[in-house]
């Protein structure tokens, strides 16, 4: 049966779930750029959201969703040739139709997540092959085992919007192609700063509201579960802001702009595999230690590890989702929080694993898809085309006509 | 006749033109530079990332004055544009032969 | 009961009302300012957004809708500790939680709005300082008395979806922050104009859109309330957009994008008392009315009164707030409107008598919680800063880094 | 060889330049400036508050030539630019000591 309150939230969250990708991260990221590569790091995002949307109607949906084998699914949705009009999707009040693309909006967003790492010099045919195997390699297994009735769900892990398959994938994969791509030739010293922090800063409040969509959506209904995740989402991105403007002020001396919304984006990351499970003091707790961390993981892949992941997708993201997804079962015990099936050092353990077999075959597989590339595209501009700024150079397009 | 150039803080601009108006000179052009000396930019931090921002944002002025109104107008930007602190500017003085006034075609003193 | 149509409803209208600050608000003040303040405005937008949210999840919202006490009410709902997945509000048929969001982003926006008063020479101390203090000594009781069972609730006034809660607390505060505040140092005639007309139009196009949600959402369900809010809400915009464009067309000569798009907003401050109680021609008629006399009282201010509320909070929200809120029992006298629950003139006395004691205690609270920002951490920053520019003296960043 | 300094209005750029490569004069750089003038600037409304514009949007050719060349370009200018309103901008005439073009070493006249 399907019901048309939870249908109508689940599309609506789809919205804003598309909007996350089209525009806000891509001006999330466009505006931590320089003004000569604005427009390559936007059609980077439109490009890999197009071609996640093609390859999840040809085949994506199908493998991760479809069949409930242990490690893939199987290809009967292929080309989604059996969705039909009236039948809910397994599980739900909601056609099928609408499950499909909910679930796009989450294949298109976390290969386009993976952007921040490589912008600045890559080649966008390499984008382009990268983006495709990755999703095929990389997040329809993961979604598949987590969300499709796989080996982790068997195994009960709990990752309500994603912590461990778009978060954690996406930022461990963005670290390996940073480090086998290179560093952009001026880092670190003479990287020069965010062109329009402006820009930044509404990329984020947009990918805030979208992400209403990502996590209370994740409930699938409109009702208590959708709305406890909305309330815990908000909480730990607000207080995940004032931590990081706090750690500004107190280590810079000013609380910046573009740290704060940092910080939310920090603290949404880590609150996305809990969101749904947890109440609103756990909520408050895991901003404090989403911006508390991940400050931390910024400065230490930047300082220590010395990997040129351009935009931090690592350090925010995949640092963000991880701790989500292992603190979970501790903060269902906290007040509004659900009831946990297995012993929270047992359901700790099931989350664990998850973390770290999920980080593995991302890190393996992102570095196999990558050889490719290199191999077959090349991974690189050269160094002219990337002093001279990607936007002419690939795509032949100049971001400021300001004067006339 | 001499063009004088002058190199002073944006937030001075203001001033400055009240300056020059205030001793009859009407005729100025203002461009957007951006400057590099003993004041050596400054760093902004993003991310924890220090970036540094060696040439900070100035005004050129630019002026052409008959040759008697030289003093006077040089004293005029000082006047505007002095805060006493690094980074207040220049003010260059060079001789130009010859100057025209497009609408009219008057030339010389006549054309300032 | 929970109903999913009303919750998948007030769950988007929540999205839209996060929307209305993050980043419309932020945008549509950011481009009044000039250049050098851009940064500074959009960090005030989120730290006010961030501060209030953890305040409505510390007791804010307890303070302000829990307990039945005639002016404030009571600490049972602190941290958010009863807020379980499954019991509806009181009242409705959407889960607390949900409530608790929605009301969380009207304690959001409100205290933002002021920030259009100080901007371009306030200290960020002072900003969130007398934001926290005016969020729970202003805002919380007031919401208590209109729309948690209070003694204005108890006297039956009518404030659909934030006239005198929202709109007259955050103007009638804005004038005397700016007052005590003193003007930048440029007023009134070395003020430089908007830097960017374009961003204040689509954070006015922003707020236009997640204005539905804010009057909308106010039926707390999705029916035939939310759907003649949302009719009269778009009308009352529509039309003073024209009316305030057709006044400067009259005395300036030239119609301007940015006097088009702040008679929008005096409409949606005008109708938003009474988008839920008047029907389609009552609308038309107060979006008339709402620039007429908006346009009037921003002159007023500037001319007369001489106050520098740099961004016409009290002009275009204060005032349009008031005169929805008075005009409305007279409106609903008209087609598509509710019946009232006593006469006209004893209707409009209510009104009146909300308007002036809510303006009154904004205004003596306020006072008193400028005076201690002002002994504590100190209202302006100096000479040189306000000269220089907020961005980068108070925030460490440039807003535009375009030719670099 | 001289430097040529026009100030002029922007939308006679394209004008000037054609009236340059007319006559033959190939290398020609642009700044965009705002100027102050006999053209007072404009005075623009925000919310009923008059907000004064003092400084227009200019356009600033810098062109090196030849002695020979200086009145040939000073015509060339004046043609394209001229619309016989205040504010269509200001010629100057400087002397140019030396020049070099950068790939060549060339110097003298054989770099303009």
């Amino acid at each position: 049966m399907i019901n048309s309150g939870d249908t109508a939230w689940i599309i609506s969250a789809t919205a804003l779930v598309l909007l996350m990708t089209l525009p806000a991260l891509a001006l999330f990221y466009g505006g931590l750029v320089q003004a000569k590569n604005i427009l390559s790091v936007l059609v980077q995002c439109f490009a890999v959201a197009c071609v996640a949307s093609v390859l999840w109607f040809a085949c994506g949906y199908s493998l991760a969703f479809s069949g409930s084998g242990p490690w893939i699914g199987d290809l009967n949705a292929a080309l989604l040739a059996n969705v039909t009009r009236s039948a809910p999707h397994p599980g739900t009040a909601i056609p099928e139709s609408v499950y499909v693309m909910f679930e796009m909006a989450f294949a298109i967003i976390t290969p386009a997540l993976i952007i921040g790492a490589y912008v600045e010099r890559i080649k966008f045919e390499a984008v382009l092959l990268i983006s495709a195997l990755w999703l095929l390699i990389v997040y329809v297994p993961v979604a598949h085992w987590v969300w499709g009735g796989g080996w982790l769900a068997a195994r009960g892990v709990m990752d309500f919007a994603g912590g461990i398959v778009v978060h954690v994938t996406a930022g461990v994969s963005a670290l390996v192609i940073a480090a086998m791509l290179g560093a952009r030739h001026e880092f670190p010293h003479g990287i020069r700063p965010p062109h329009a922090p402006w820009m930044v800063m509404v990329g984020a409040s947009l990918l805030w509201v979208g992400w209403f969509g990502f996590n209370a959506g994740s409930a699938l209904s409109a009702g208590g579960d959708a709305g406890m995740a909305l309330l815990a989402t908000h909480l730990a991105a607000a207080t995940a802001t004032l931590v990081w403007m706090a750690i500004e002020w107190i280590k810079f001396g000013k609380p910046s702009l573009v740290g704060a919304v940092t910080g939310t984006i920090a603290g949404l990351a880590c609150i996305t595999p809990a969101s749904g499970y947890v109440g609103p003091l756990a909520a408050v707790l895991l901003g404090v230690t989403a911006s508390a961390v991940c400050f931390t993981a910024v400065l230490l892949v930047k300082r220590v590890v010395q990997v040129d992941d351009a935009l931090d997708v690592l350090g925010v993201h995949g640092v963000g989702g991880a701790i989500g997804s292992l603190l979970l079962p501790f903060l269902t015990l906290l007040g509004g929080g659900v009831t946990l099936a297995r012993p929270v050092m047992a359901q700790f353990a099931v989350q664990a694993i998850a973390v770290m077999v999920v980080g593995a075959w991302s890190a393996v597989a992102t570095f196999a898809i990558t050889k490719l590339a290199a191999w077959t595209v090349g991974l690189r501009v050269d160094l002219e085309t990337e002093t001279q700024g990607l936007d002419f150079a690939a795509h032949g397009e100049t971001g400021y006509h300001v004067n006339r | 006749m001499k063009l004088i150039i002058a190199i002073i803080q944006p937030h001075r601009l203001d001033a400055v033109r009240e300056h020059l108006t205030g001793i009859d000179i009407a005729g100025l052009t203002v461009t957007e530079v951006r400057g590099y000396g003993r004041q050596k930019g400054h760093t902004e931090i993003y991310r924890g990332a220090e970036y540094q921002i060696a040439f900070l944002p100035k005004i050129k002025l630019e002026i052409a004055v008959p040759d008697g109104r030289v003093d006077d107008v040089v004293q005029a930007i000082t006047a505007g544009s002095r805060t006493g602190k690094i980074g207040d500017g220049k003010i260059f003085v060079l001789e130009l032969e010859q100057a025209l006034r497009v609408r009219t075609g008057e030339t010389g003193d006549n054309a300032l």
